[in-house]
């Protein structure tokens, strides 16, 4: 396995190794053919806004289907029609546009099953981007997983790497619950090994990407990365970090965290999105009530400040979890 | 009426007969403190969900409203599965977990009553493509009250099934209020299917109140839809008898318009004129169904009232298939 | 000040006295005054769903404005009127119809200030109905204050008493920031005294509702009653449990709170929210960041599972916190 | 042109000369990557937002889209501050927080540029509303894309600013385009002019790239506004000469779409032609403001490539008056 491919390419395998395998999955969502009633290019113009669906409406023409901007439509449909039988892959451009039908994600999808007694089935998967490092300001740059992770009857997926973006979204697709799909835009570039099969990652089980005894690191999406390069850097004044990845984070994989949280007695939770009531909060929280008695020393949580997103590149990086904002906390609860 | 046979007759007093008892029985359940909830009562508006539900199989779907009952029983939901969700048992349609605002039955096409006004629409239009892709035909109905039309997922909803050219039925179940605001002052225009034309789709406006001519509309817009003709704007002007939900005082309503809508609108003394006019079906024979109604809608009281609670170990099931 | 009025009222009598010592103040909401284009009563004929706004359209009747359904536009209309020098309190019936109107909370009042530089002011208050015990089911009966919490932007109130509804009401009215100002609905009928001049409480300031050392527990919203009758128990047994009732969510007294675990070394936190990301993770966090030292026993929450809300009274009774599940988590630290 | 003296017309050559090369340069800015994030130019659009804006004064709002830089400049935001801000520097109209997509100068009635497609409809009308509330006559204009006219924000706005009869100018730039989508594909009526009818209010659709034809149109709706007689939806049929955003292909487009657009349909040469043709206004006069409309863009950029970036006690300010 040492082909190297894209995270934006490891998406693109999994939807069309999925749709080649099951005809009821369909894929929804602005521009992602591109050129729908155009005078030029009628199809493919595009593959979505970054590309990531590029090259599948000439596989499957009839299956990739560009929508109007309509979001409360359009994803409420591909929640509809999974609940009718298909597998929906609907794709709301960022995160940042959840206010425009986050009704259809949470009392519609996420909610269907358990009203109904049990008797719903709603395979959609909602794939989205988050996340700074783009310039994009204050509506196309947030993070806003913890949204979605409230809310019951949703699953939360956040790849970290090009292997993880394709198993979990193969996983998610074939998967029976709705399933919010967090793609990173700053990790689309990132290239990984990724196996040229269909092959799934199961939910809830955390990756722990770097084993230390000192301090856990949980970090998520693009932070496991950021946390590696404060790991590297503690490791040379001799800190061994341990750091994990959730990769889902609802359902989460509790067991791994608290086992290494025993094992080295202290907790650093980073976590790109803005403060309150974040997935920092809510990792912490559950440490310090399951883990207490392993604990040695303070919680420490790396966020961003409890702003928007700025524009200016200048204030862009300083708002971002940065790899010596992690290093500064884990040497202050070492 | 050309095309209704005595059978069809027979079965239409049925359920609207069934809906209007339900619906009475539970006004006066409610009274006693007994049903838990919100309960909005389709009583008066049988004739829509009725003349609509008639042209619909199991595979074809409707997305309902918070006061849904009424196509609930039309679409072919067990009485007596509803009775018991109402009163939050076990035995109810959905084990007691979604209540008069949530009955849904997926094998009958029922998408779910829905609390959340105007979010059939765009579940409608996934459940017409779902149809589009099976390619047999089914088409999806989404009921919405004129309230609604007012709702941007509905009149999103409208372009996209346009443009996608859905099979669905965009079903405007124009009551003449939205709780207590009149329709006056929320649609600007006569008729909510004067919205259609800007989503480039036939908006037709019938009396919600006769069931012949809501079945005859629909028949059409449905066949269409069938065919691959796309969707259409069916608007159903109608009356609620009751008030928005129980407790409601109506102070809204001018003295004597309930009365008078009573005597004047009542779908079920309309049904049952035409239909006895056209000496298809006797007089007999309905007055044996309101009776067979009367014993079934006692029953599912009786049943409801004595069936079990759910219990703690259903809390924490069917939130998710698995987790 | 011994005149008893219910949370309904004091809320009724806060948006009267603001009205009347303001006319920048508009009323704008489903039904707020009711009987618009009706037949019958034209005015007042419902003052919203619950009878919170009753009387006020004949007092001021072009300030108290019904709407349509059509939350995004009306909500966001509010936030726009806000902008151009008006004072809107707009209602959104329910917290659980935040899907259809989010992005104009979530991106336009919440970002105004920051997106244009510290410019513009956005005094809109956002009154909206939470929380259980009505058998209203999953789509009527969230708790949700944690969504609003997370953004940046937005104030969150969360009134227990009549008489911080009142004055944290007036307050908000007057604030300068945008406002979500949460009401439990099954808090209307209680009654409590309530001066009848206006006042105001200011935001940021938790009430110690009870003092005691063995243990604190914050609680919010209704919760505050619940946490207090299991300390009322707990009293018998010989424990002494301190509640501090936060009252505004966003901003938060820490002071207060974190000054209470220093004093008593144990938290419970009491949130009927569903767990994830929630206020309970939020508080326990922080603690278990900046109180770590003082803490003697693990940190417990206390909230609804991870399911929708259930019809059912025999379910919805198990679904929301109770005082006995509030007592056995303080025995269990204690 | 009856009305427009030899100044408007001058205004508006140098308004929509100011905005074409404001766009031209940074389209060739942008190609060097020393501009950050998602640029959206305005670019062949410049006749509708001048012919819009010449309309308004500061009391008047308007709230626009992500392709704001053309409604900035037309209601006379400071073009310095506006390229500072899109260099993400302090001396940015909103201190490099906002960039492109977010530019605001509230004290010019300029409610911001918009990241989120259709948002400006909820808040026109609520800037409609206070101007409704001061009872000056003040209106409020909603700029909104083709592709913006099947939100839902947008078509529930229509609805609520008719019934309750609202200052508000729904301003649909139609340039064709929805990112890579045609018109033809999301609007299935032959205008977006079509849906005002289901909402009652007039609809009118005119020639975007036309000055003149704006300029009367909006006139009209803005009178109209003015005067209580309620909104309009006023859609204006351009083109744009860049990508979606910087750095598209536009392969969308057929070959030579955007060359024939730009010899056939580039509303400053129609302008140009009309406006001399008219005697009021020479080619020597509207060359003066090219020479120093150029001038203007290059110090804009020169001082906003100077200026300084904010710095970290920036980060946390201006989230909240007071907390
Ligand atoms: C999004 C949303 N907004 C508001 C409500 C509260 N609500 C429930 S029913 C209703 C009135 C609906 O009126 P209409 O659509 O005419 O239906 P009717 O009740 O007359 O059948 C309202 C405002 C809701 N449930 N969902
Ligand atoms: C709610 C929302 N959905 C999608 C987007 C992404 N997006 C930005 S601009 C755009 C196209 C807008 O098309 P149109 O309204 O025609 O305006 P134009 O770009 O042509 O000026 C889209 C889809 C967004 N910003 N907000
Ligand atoms: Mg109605
Ligand atoms: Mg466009």
């Amino acid at each position: 396995m040492s082909r190297k491919i894209s995270y934006k390419d490891a998406i693109n395998e999994a939807l069309s190794q999925e749709m080649e395998r099951d005809g009821s999955v369909i894929v929804l969502g602005l521009d992602v053919s591109g050129g729908s009633g155009s005078e030029g290019q009628k199809s493919d113009a595009w593959g979505g806004v970054l590309g990531v669906t590029k090259g599948l409406s000439l596989k499957y023409p009839d299956r990739i289907i560009d929508t109007p901007i309509s979001e409360s439509s359009y994803l409420g449909a591909a929640v509809g029609a999974a609940a009718c039988g298909m597998r929906p892959v609907v794709e709301l451009m960022f995160i940042d546009f959840l206010g425009v039908c986050f009704d259809q994600m949470m009392n519609q999808a996420a909610k269907f099953r358990y009203m109904f007694g049990g008797k719903a089935v709603t395979p959609v998967t909602m794939r989205t981007m988050y996340g700074g490092g783009f310039r994009a300001a204050a509506q196309h740059s947030q993070v806003l997983y913890n949204v979605p992770t409230h809310i019951p009857g949703l699953k939360v997926v956040v790849p970290s790497t090009p292997y993880d973006a394709k198993g979990l979204l193969i996983q998610s697709i074939r998967d029976n619950d709705p399933v919010v799909f967090m793609e990173h835009k700053a990790l689309y570039a990132m290239k990984g090994e990724v196996p040229e099969e269909s092959y799934t990652i199961p939910f809830g089980q955390a990756n722990v990407v770097r084993e230390g005894k000192d301090v856990t690191i949980v970090a998520i999406g693009r932070m496991v990365h950021t946390a590696g390069q404060a790991a590297a850097s503690l490791a040379k004044a001799g800190k061994e970090c341990e750091i994990i990845d959730p990769r889902t984070i609802s359902p989460i994989d509790w067991d791994t965290i608290l086992k290494s949280v025993e094992k080295t007695g202290r907790l650093v939770v980073v976590d790109e999105a803005n403060p309150r009531c974040s997935m920092a909060c809510d990792i912490s929280a559950k440490v310090a009530q399951d883990a207490f008695k392993a604990l040695k020393a303070p919680i420490r949580m790396v966020t961003a400040p409890h702003t928007p997103p700025p524009f200016s590149g200048a204030l862009e990086d300083l708002f971002i979890p940065s790899a010596a904002k992690i290093e500064a906390a884990v040497k202050a609860i070492l | 009426m050309a095309e209704l046979k005595k059978e069809d007759l027979l079965k239409a007093y049925r359920t609207m007969r069934e809906i209007r008892d339900f619906e009475e029985r539970l006004h006066k359940e409610f009274a006693t403190g007994k049903i838990p909830g919100f309960v909005h009562l389709y009583a008066g508006e049988e004739a829509v969900a009725t003349g609509v539900c008639m042209h619909l199989n199991d595979e074809d779907r409707v997305a309902s409203t918070h006061r849904g009952h009424g196509h609930c029983i039309a679409k072919g939901v067990d009485i007596l599965g509803m009775m018991a969700e109402i009163y939050g048992k076990k035995t109810g349609s959905c084990g007691g977990k979604g209540g008069s605002m949530h009955i849904a039955d997926l094998d009958k096409g029922m998408l779910g009553a829905n609390g959340i006004v105007g979010a059939g629409g765009p579940l409608a239009c996934g459940a017409a493509l779902a149809a589009k892709f099976k390619g047999k035909g089914g088409v999806a109905v989404v009921f919405f009250g004129d309230g609604a039309s007012n709702q941007g997922t509905i009149l999103e909803s409208m372009n996209l099934a346009n443009i996608w050219n859905l099979p669905v039925i965009f079903l405007a179940e124009n009551n003449g209020y939205a709780e207590s605001t009149g329709v006056k002052y929320n649609v600007p225009t006569p008729n909510i299917a004067d919205r259609a034309a800007g989503f480039n789709m036939p908006g037709v406006t019938v009396n919600g109140n006769d069931f012949f001519a809501v079945y005859e509309a629909a028949g059409e817009a449905i066949k269409r839809a069938r065919e691959g003709g796309g969707p259409t704007l069916l608007e159903c002007k109608t009356n609620r008898f009751y008030g928005h939900f129980e407790g409601d005082a109506m102070t809204y309503k001018a003295p004597g318009e309930v009365k008078q809508q009573r005597e004047e609108c009542d779908s079920l003394k309309i049904f049952a004129a035409k239909a006895t006019a056209s000496g298809l079906v006797t007089a007999a024979e309905l007055e044996a169904i309101d009776k067979e109604v009367a014993a079934l809608i006692d029953e599912a009281v009786e049943k409801a009232v004595a069936a079990p609670n759910p219990t703690e170990a259903d809390l924490l099931t069917d939130v998710y298939v698995s987790y």
